[in-house]
């Protein structure tokens, strides 16, 4: 395995809010290596956003990272000057957002958006604007030579991430992190625009990570993921590991909730009881325990640690599925309240 | 006041320069009727007769006295020959007959000062207006000639009148209205506007306007080789329209004008007259002058279907009304009026009846019982009157806040009343307008009332304030008052000669007194500023003196 | 399984959630600006009230001290050019300035929330009707048309308080119009209609609590626009009759002998400028605790 | 930038303006004539004399004549009539001249008021929550919070009465004195005028500012590397811009209504002066003239900021 | 254009099952200035039967919402009938339409944006109850108490307020308010859309059990085709304000007879990455056109892969029919898809 080109050590991000401190990202370590794509997902609230934010040093107000290592090339991205980390963005490491309305300026033309993002980095402006219209090409929208002149509210949602990821692309960046790309898209444009990233990810060797609550966009388009609950990261590995026998609870209980066009259907969904912890108050011990069908005492107190569980893929549990099945029969698990598994029912909550 | 040292010489600039406060609302001297006006027209237009500064009744256009027949009726006016318009037109006669019967037909505020003439009834019925008019008028139409005046020759005017008036020369001399001669020349080619251009504004005045831009500025050029005298030192005059009289002050003090005042504008507010008092070099240019204003309070007297207001105070209350009356009047300490209100500057106590002290017709210092200030008296009376409060329950004050003495006086009679009488009146600010219409149907209970003499004949007061003659009660009358007594002594004191009509003038005057008709507040001060080297500058109780007797020394 | 067995059930404790009032209230609270301005508009109320009964002088009692004499002792802010007591005349100007921004805000409110809901609701002509001409009205200087309103109908409080009412009103009604437009898009609303509510309780039952927030925003920052409107008027001098002051009227009066007695144009002005800008930072406090943006 | 659809627009706009001045001139005139003549009264005239005046300015004539007459004039020849206290004097060339000394201090006032307004919102914006941003903020509601009046009263008081020595007390209007003349001419009349809009186009860019900061596409614009000046002059101000367009409007409303004040205090002849002025004299034919002057004016601003939409936001398009 | 559908009534319908409501060429068409309007709903015509539940997908804009909105009579149609048990409901108005709601309830998309946040939650879930005057007093409190009980909701719960709920529970007490009069349709208009993943299992599992317990029909209107062939009896597919395809789920998934549904099937990611990264996506050309100017002949044919230009394509519209049994379509080459 080649060595990583991004190094996320002990990152935590933190919000000081009306109520509180909100730590949304809490000690968040993971490697990203080159040219591959790697899938975070979770549910909403679960860190995603803020991780990938906190990387480029972009977490909004009254947000910051107060803590940990992101090395990029051996530099630490959270110790550069505001002028280095700077030129690291767009250059080095592009992001792009979930909603393309709203993350392009209304009154600029998108041609000139994208062309901006390499005159930032020292390209001429004619050159820029030559290779503006490739850009366009190269995510297929067509027409380009004319869409450059066009304002952002001229184009449809598909092309307005085509456009996005254009402009995502134009240094040509080592790294390529798509925050949630599709989520605004219908069905039918999310998957032209997955296919697109997965053809860019293959032809460019651009590393992208990929932010998703969708299990199937992860299964499609990456190669690793990480699964975060509630600011931590529970579990880690390979796409098909994670998949097939994913080790933490959550991952578990996430992916037998989801229906699916090609299962039996009116098979009962095994959803997950309860609700996300809220962050100003997160649970003791395991965060997820309280929703956990498989919690142990130790669940209450103790905070797992990420351990390696199989090979390249490592969890955040004190049970593991594998446990669970051999001493809960989690398979055979219909009832999945909160502590069906342990047999025991905590009151309502909200 | 009016030019400090008379030694230096003249200034090489003779450039009269002062501000007004609003401009003018017309030039035209038949439709003219507001002190503003007159004071800038008195200089481009002369009549027959005129008052000097003294106040004396001396020949104008006429070369002499007229003579006057020994029934009174007939006066007749030797002409100077010399005369000329401004646009060298020589003046004759007919220019006396179509000028007055002119503006009789034209029924301007004034005309009714003409109301003596023969054929005035006639000419004043007259309808039309603007060409028409003046067609008839080229016509020598009767129904727009006034049938008393006829010219013998072209240097002779002869007035006859229809009845004797002791007052005719008076009104004949009264600057810049009615019969004051206009060229029909210039009138012609713009009936109603001619006066607003300088090229058709023709007078026989030693100034004639040279530039106007309408509420902004008016300038004005000495006529060259002018027939009167003296002959005007100046030679042009300037008038800004300011907006305000404190910037108008400042404006002076900081020397862009060589007066303040003039013009119609004598009423400086006291907060700026006690300013210049107190400051060193400036006290001295401050002219007060007497003017022959009166101030003071009407009730509504009269309640018929006509008069709205009704009152606790009219003549058919009989004593109760009449008691009501003197405590009211007796309840408002006037001393302490003319201190608080103007500091003892811009006016003085009314205490010799209404015609203002220095008028003809005045009655003597503290002569007016209804000047004093007596509230043991006052609130006996209104507690024998008005035993229960009813009658005074509810009563509005009412005054037009244009002037802003007025509010200050409304606002301490009212504390007076409160304070002596225990009664509580409301104050109602009405704008002029409105408010002197509404005052003349009999529509206010208690009124600011005021009377400016246009010239020093009792008839001026009397005439035009009570009485049948004048429409009361029902019209032109604020009060109401109309006795019998009054309108019989009235018709006999106007048709006498001056010195035996004036002890008939003074029982008028005590009629109104013995009447309660009343209550007297103050005579007017103007403030006026001069600078020391604007020599010949001045006023008297009527008017701005000419402008041709001003001169600009070297300073 | 031995293991997981002995877990005991444990209640979460839910958070302790506030009431959205008392969330706002709280939020209010913090406001430095906002607490010290209630604080100094509580007291200017109490002296409003205190005027009813006591003035340290009659206020329209004159020459009770020297005309423009500036402050001293028996006078604390001097007198002015009639020689009335300065302070106590302020205290019933502030009678007045109240009388006018609460009273014609309530009125406004009555009015704009009444037109507003019903033109937000029902759309179509009434709606157009209504956009007009509250489009007609923000086309013309509405202090202008108030002043002429009020010099038509003649100088009194209460023709005052209509002039303002008149050319005030479709701020406010705009604001519910809009809120209105807004809302009955909203979920809830189609949810109330789905469960068989009936117009006026829509109207009134739903969106009228919803807008009440920005309503209160509203009319607090009107009552320091119709005072000023008022101030406005009275040193236009078509304002409330004299001798009662109002703080426009006492300034405008002042103004003549800014050179010798400023004190009695400042006194009335900086009351004037205190107040509104305490009706302001309250305005803009109540805002802030209100805005639904600021919570989630 | 103009399409079809904006000329339409325009043309619509213009339409409605023209309408809406019609329509405010027709009220105030309706409204006012109730009183007929007021102007005219004076002691000296009354009863038959006064009808023939009446007649002159044809204010005996049914109201609808009047009106007809009226409109007639001011559609085909631009003709406001003619005053009724200074007789003779013609309103419109009046009007026009008193406007062109008003639009002198508007127009200073107006830039002063934008001007300022735009620097320090953004400056308070740029330094959110640090004192800067404090004293910004609770200037700008002290600012909008003191009437006209008061700020020049207090500027009188300090220039002309405390200062008088240095400033000479020089606070009356010299005629073309223009803005080298004395700052009681124009610079402070305007500071006056703009001071309270000021504040609040400050308070308005603020908020616009940090609702815009706030925005998805102030991230993207960061993600990509852009300078943090480029960003906010190219990303955030313009876009910043869009709601504080709207108060223009009201703005030169303000402006208007506040020189019926300002004019007054400082002795300015212009055209505010002259509605406060008529009004009191009961100059009907003025305050007509005057108001359906307000009501073009504000129109054409209104009709200005739509435009200036057009520019400054390509989405919009009418 | 109108004619061609007009007759075409669902004629696919199970033995015993009668339906419940009928839609019969359906219009609506919002006015959209300049003399344009949005045709969102263009000509619809299907049935549901009492008992099932009929799923309703298809892209953004497509015109579901309204399609909802109008069978409950939420607005208006601008032509075409809607009946509820051979009830008129599109001639019915005012008080009758009112009367008739209490048998139509609907659940909404956004759990935040469907409840008042200024009334407490017994409030809202009572607010049906008081609409009718249904129940009064105490038993209107055991009422709210049973309904929230019914959706899992702790019955203490009726005295906070909406703010103080997640998504899900929010979700509940919409549901809870829809079950109050005892309705016999419930449209759930995107109800789990707005939900995180984890809780929309809890949603669906949620409503599958009241339809038994109560005997519920559903409308059931959403995005995500994988969620809607789980729940759906039935599915009908939408595509630019009309109906493209009605069947039974099984079939509809397994064998569409419209190429959008094809290529809307294809574009649904699986969770299994084993499938998923060797799927074909059937790619869709261009982009979904304005409902303001549909295109002519069939709708889709601006998009569709294996459309025949111009003929008959662009030019007539397909017919939505039988092609299988209980199958309906509406496309020219239904065979080839
Ligand atoms: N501006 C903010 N202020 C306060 N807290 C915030 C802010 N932004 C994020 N958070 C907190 O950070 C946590 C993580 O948020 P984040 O946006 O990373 O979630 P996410 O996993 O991206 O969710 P989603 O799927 O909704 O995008 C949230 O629970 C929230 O409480
Ligand atoms: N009240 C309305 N006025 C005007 N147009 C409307 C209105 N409601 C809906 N539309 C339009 O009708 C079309 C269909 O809208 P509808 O909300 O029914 O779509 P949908 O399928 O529910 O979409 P989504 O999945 O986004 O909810 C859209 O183009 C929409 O813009
Ligand atoms: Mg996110
Ligand atoms: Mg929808």
């Amino acid at each position: 395995m080649p060595a990583p080109i991004l190094q996320v050590r002990d990152l935590r991000t933190q919000f000081l809010t009306d109520g509180g401190v909100v730590t949304a990202v809490d000690g968040v370590s993971f490697d990203l290596f080159p040219g591959e794509s790697l899938g975070i997902v979770g549910e909403s609230g679960s860190g995603k956003s803020v991780t990938a934010l906190s990387l480029l040093r972009l977490v909004p107000d009254p947000g910051r990272v107060v803590g940990g290592k992101v090395l990029f090339r051996n530099q630490d991205l959270l110790q550069l000057s505001d002028d280095e980390i700077r030129q690291i963005r767009g250059r080095d490491i592009a992001m792009i957002f979930q909603d393309p309305q709203s993350s392009l300026n209304p009154v600029l033309t998108t041609g000139f958006q994208i062309a901006e993002a390499m005159q930032a980095h020292g390209k001429a402006k004619a050159e820029a604007n030559a290779r503006t219209v490739e850009l366009l090409k190269r995510v297929r929208i067509p027409a380009a030579e004319s869409r450059v002149k066009d304002f952002p509210h001229q184009l449809s949602g598909g092309m307005r991430q085509r456009a996005m990821i254009a402009m995502g692309l134009a240094n040509a960046p080592s790294i390529l992190i798509a925050d949630e790309p599709t989520t605004a898209l219908d069905v039918t444009v999310q998957a032209q625009i997955l296919e697109l990233l997965g053809d860019l990810n293959r032809e460019l060797g651009a590393a992208i990570v990929m932010i998703t609550h969708n299990m199937g966009v992860v299964a499609g388009l990456c190669s690793r993921v990480i699964v975060m609950y509630a600011g931590h990261i529970v579990e880690e590995g390979p796409v098909e590991e994670i998949f097939e026998r994913p080790q933490h609870p959550y991952t578990w209980s996430l992916l037998r909730s989801i229906p699916r066009v090609d299962a039996l259907r009116h098979e009962r969904l095994r959803s997950i009881e309860g609700i996300a912890p809220d962050l100003l108050r997160p649970p003791s011990g395991c965060r997820f325990h309280p929703r956990c069908p498989f919690r142990i005492e130790r669940c209450f107190t103790d905070e797992p640690t990420l351990e390696e569980v199989a090979t390249n893929q490592r969890a955040a549990c004190w049970v593991t599925m594998e446990r669970a099945r051999r001493e809960m029969h989690a398979d055979d698990l219909l009832d999945i309240r909160p502590g069906a598994g342990s047999g025991v029912h905590p009151g309502e909550q909200i | 006041g009016g030019g400090g040292n008379t030694n230096t010489g003249l200034a090489k600039d003779q450039t009269y320069k002062f501000p007004i406060l609003g401009d003018f609302g017309t030039l035209d001297p038949s439709m003219l009727d507001a002190e503003t006006d007159s004071e800038i027209a008195q200089n481009i237009f002369n009549g027959v007769v005129k008052f000097d500064n003294e106040l004396n009744i001396v020949p104008d256009i006429a070369s002499a006295m007229p003579t006057v027949s020994s029934d009174n009726l007939t006066y007749t006016f030797p002409l100077r020959h010399d005369v000329t318009f401004s646009n060298g037109d020589k003046l004759t006669a007919k220019d006396f007959i179509y000028s007055w019967s002119r503006a009789a037909a034209m029924q301007g505020g004034y005309s009714y000062i003409m109301g003596a003439i023969k054929g005035y009834d006639v000419v004043s019925q007259n309808k039309t207006a603007g060409a028409a008019l003046e067609a008839k008028l080229e016509a020598n139409d009767p129904s727009v000639i006034l049938s008393g005046l006829t010219a013998p020759d072209d240097y002779t005017l002869k007035v006859q009148l229809s009845a004797p008036a002791g007052w005719f020369l008076s009104a004949a001399a009264l600057e810049a209205t009615v019969m004051m001669v206009v060229d029909q020349k210039a009138v012609k080619t713009d009936f109603d506007n001619w006066w607003t251009k300088p090229e058709t504004l023709i007078g026989t005045g030693a100034f004639k306007m040279t530039a106007r831009v309408a509420n902004q500025s008016v300038d004005f050029a000495a006529v060259p080789n002018w027939w009167g005298s003296p002959k005007p030192t100046l030679t042009k005059v300037h008038l800004d329209v300011l907006q305000s009289a404190s910037s108008a002050i400042t404006a002076y003090e900081q020397g862009t004008y060589d007066a303040y005042g003039f013009g119609g504008y004598s009423n400086a507010p006291i907060a700026d007259i006690l300013r210049i008092q107190g400051t060193p070099n400036e006290k001295d240019q401050l002219l007060l002058h007497p003017k022959v204003r009166t101030t003071w309070v009407s009730f509504n007297m009269v309640s018929d279907s006509s008069r709205h207001a009704k009152g606790p105070f009219t003549l058919d209350g009989g004593q109760a009304a009449h008691d009501l009356r003197l405590a009211f009047a007796l309840a408002i300490d006037k001393d302490k009026l003319v201190d608080v209100v103007c500091h003892k500057i811009i006016c003085s106590a009314a205490t010799g009846g209404l015609i203002t002290k220095g008028l003809t017709g005045y009655l003597g210092d503290n002569a007016d019982p209804l000047a004093k200030f007596d509230p043991t008296k006052a609130k006996s009376l209104l507690k024998g009157a008005d035993p229960t409060g009813a009658k005074t329950a509810h009563l509005t004050y009412v005054y037009d806040p244009n002037n802003p003495l007025n509010k200050d006086v409304g606002v301490f009679i009212q504390d007076q009343w409160q304070t002596n009488l225990g009664v509580h009146v409301d104050l109602l600010a009405v704008d002029h307008s409105p408010f002197i219409k509404a005052r003349l149907k009999g529509d206010y209970v208690l009124s600011r009332d005021g009377w400016q003499a246009d010239y020093n004949h009792p008839q001026d007061w009397y005439d035009s304030l009570w009485g049948t003659a004048l429409g009361c009660p029902d019209a032109n009358c604020t009060s109401g008052y109309a006795t019998k007594a009054y309108d019989d002594l009235l018709k006999k004191a106007d048709q006498e000669p001056l010195e035996q009509a004036v002890p008939d003038y003074q029982k008028l005057g005590q009629m109104l007194i013995d009447d309660v008709a009343y209550i007297p507040l103050y005579y007017s001060v103007g403030a006026f500023l001069i600078k020391p080297y604007a020599k010949g500058a001045g006023t008297n109780n009527f008017f701005d003196y000419w402008w041709n007797q001003i001169s600009i020394q070297s300073h | 399984m031995a293991t997981a067995a002995a877990v005991v059930a444990r209640e979460i404790p839910s958070p302790e959630q506030a009431s959205l009032w008392s969330d706002a209230w709280r939020r209010l609270r913090r406001n430095r600006m906002a607490l010290i301005s209630t604080i100094y508009l509580v007291l200017l109320v109490l002296v409003a009230l205190l005027a009813i009964f006591y003035t340290p002088y009659r206020m329209s009692a004159v020459g009770i001290a020297p005309t423009y004499s500036g402050p001293s002792q028996a006078h604390l802010l001097g007198a002015d050019g009639v020689g009335r007591d300065v302070l106590s005349r302020l205290m019933i100007g502030a009678q007045i300035s109240l009388i006018v921004g609460v009273g014609t805000q309530l009125l406004v409110v009555v009015v704009g929330v009444t037109v507003g809901l019903l033109a937000g609701y029902y759309r179509g002509w009434l709606d157009s009707v209504v956009t007009f001409i509250i489009n007609v009205f923000y086309g013309i200087p509405d202090l202008l048309v108030a002043l002429i309103l009020v010099f038509l109908l003649g100088p009194s409080l209460t023709n005052i308080i209509i002039a303002i009412v008149v050319t005030r009103w479709m701020d406010m009604a705009r604001m519910v119009r809009g809120q209105t437009l807004s809302m009955r898009e909203r979920e809830f609303i189609e949810a109330a209609r789905a469960s068989g509510a009936k117009p006026v309780k829509i109207l009134f039952g739903h969106i009228l609590p919803n807008a009440l927030g920005p309503i209160i925003v509203q009319a607090t920052f009107g009552v320091p626009a119709a005072i000023l409107f008022e101030a406005f008027l009275s040193f236009l001098g078509v304002g409330i009759q004299p001798p009662t002051p109002s703080w426009g009227s006492m300034a405008a009066d002042g103004i003549a002998a800014l050179r010798i007695a400023p004190h009695i144009v400042l006194a009335p002005s900086i009351a004037l400028s205190i107040t509104l800008m305490a009706f302001n930072f309250l305005g803009d406090g109540l805002r802030d605790a209100l805005d639904p943006r600021s919570r989630r | 930038m103009l399409t079809r659809g904006t000329l339409i627009y325009i043309g619509q706009r213009i339409v409605l303006i023209a309408f809406t001045v019609l329509a405010v001139s027709s009220i105030v005139f309706l409204g006012i004539h109730r009183l007929p003549g007021d102007a005219l009264f004076s002691e000296h005239l009354h009863g038959q004399q006064y009808e023939l005046l009446l007649h002159h300015y044809h204010l005996d004539e049914p109201l609808w004549i009047q009106y007809r007459d009226y409109l007639t004039g001011v559609v085909t020849r631009g003709d406001l009539g003619e005053s009724l206290v200074n007789k003779g004097v013609q309103i419109t060339p009046l009007v026009l001249r008193e406007l062109t000394i008003s639009a002198e201090v508007g127009a200073f006032a107006l830039i002063f008021t934008i001007g300022l307004g735009l620097v320090l919102g953004v400056v308070a914006a740029v330094r959110q929550n640090t004192w800067v941003d404090y004293v910004l903020t609770t200037t700008s509601v002290i600012g909008y919070s003191m009437p006209n009046f008061v700020i020049a009263t207090f500027l009188l008081l300090v220039f002309a009465v405390w200062l008088g020595n240095q400033t000479d007390g020089a606070f009356y209007y010299q005629i073309g004195g223009g803005w080298t003349g004395s700052i009681g001419q124009i610079w402070l009349p305007a500071f006056a005028l703009g001071f309270p809009y000021a504040s609040i186009v400050a308070r308005l860019t603020r908020a616009s500012m940090l609702e815009v900061i706030r925005q998805d596409y102030i991230r993207t614009a960061r993600a990509k590397g852009l300078k943090e000046t480029v960003i906010m002059v190219r990303h955030a101000l313009r876009n910043a811009l869009i709601p504080v367009t709207t108060i223009l409007g009201p703005l030169v409303i303000g402006i208007i209504t506040g020189s019926v004040i300002i004019e007054n205090i400082f002795g300015i002849p212009g055209l505010g002066k002259e509605f406060a002025q008529s009004i009191l004299n009961r100059d009907y034919a003025i305050v007509i003239g005057v108001f359906t002057m307000y009501a073009a004016m504000v129109g054409v601003a209104n009709l200005g900021v739509d435009l200036l939409y057009v520019l400054i936001d390509p989405r919009i398009r009418y | 254009m109108a004619s061609a559908t007009a007759d075409l009534r669902p004629s696919a319908s199970p033995a015993g099952a009668k339906p419940l409501v009928r839609v019969e060429n359906v219009v609506k068409h919002f006015p959209a200035g300049l003399g344009q309007s949005v045709k969102a709903v263009d000509g619809v015509s299907f049935e549901i039967r009492e008992g099932e539940t009929l799923g309703l997908v298809g892209e953004s804009g497509c015109g579901k919402s309204t399609l909802a909105r109008l069978v409950t009579q939420l607005i208006p149609v601008s032509s075409g009938n809607v009946y509820y048990e051979d009830v008129e409901l599109t001639k019915l108005r005012g008080e009758k339409l009112r009367q008739r709601r209490r048998q139509l309830q609907m659940i909404f998309q956004d759990p935040f944006a469907s409840l008042d946040p200024r009334m407490t939650v017994g409030d809202i879930i009572a607010e049906p109850l008081d609409n009718f005057g249904v129940v009064r007093g105490r038993s209107r409190n055991k009422r709210v108490q049973e309904l929230l009980r019914l959706v899992g909701l702790n019955p203490n719960f009726n005295n906070r307020y909406p703010h103080e709920f997640s998504g899900g529970q929010r979700q509940r007490i919409g549901i809870a308010r829809a079950l109050a009069l005892n309705p016999r349709l419930v449209v759930c208009d995107e109800a789990i859309s707005a939900l995180d993943v984890s809780i929309q299992a809890q949603i669906v599992n949620l409503l599958e059990d009241l339809q038994r317990e109560l005997k519920l029909t559903y409308l059931f209107i959403a995005h995500d085709l994988s969620v809607v062939r789980h729940i759906s009896d039935r599915v009908m597919v939408m595509y630019l304000g009309k109906i493209v395809e009605v069947a039974d789920s099984v079939k509809t998934y397994s064998a569409p007879k419209h190429p959008y549904t094809k290529a809307l099937l294809s574009a649904i990611p699986v969770p299994d990455p084993k499938i998923q990264q060797g799927r074909r996506l059937v790619e869709l050309k261009g982009e979904i056109p304005s409902p303001l100017h549909p295109p002519s002949g069939c709708r889709f044919h601006t998009r569709c892969p294996i459309a025949r230009l111009p003929t008959p394509c662009a030019e007539t519209e397909p017919p939505l029919e039988e092609k299988l049994r209980d199958h309906l379509a509406a496309c020219h080459f239904s065979s080839d898809v």
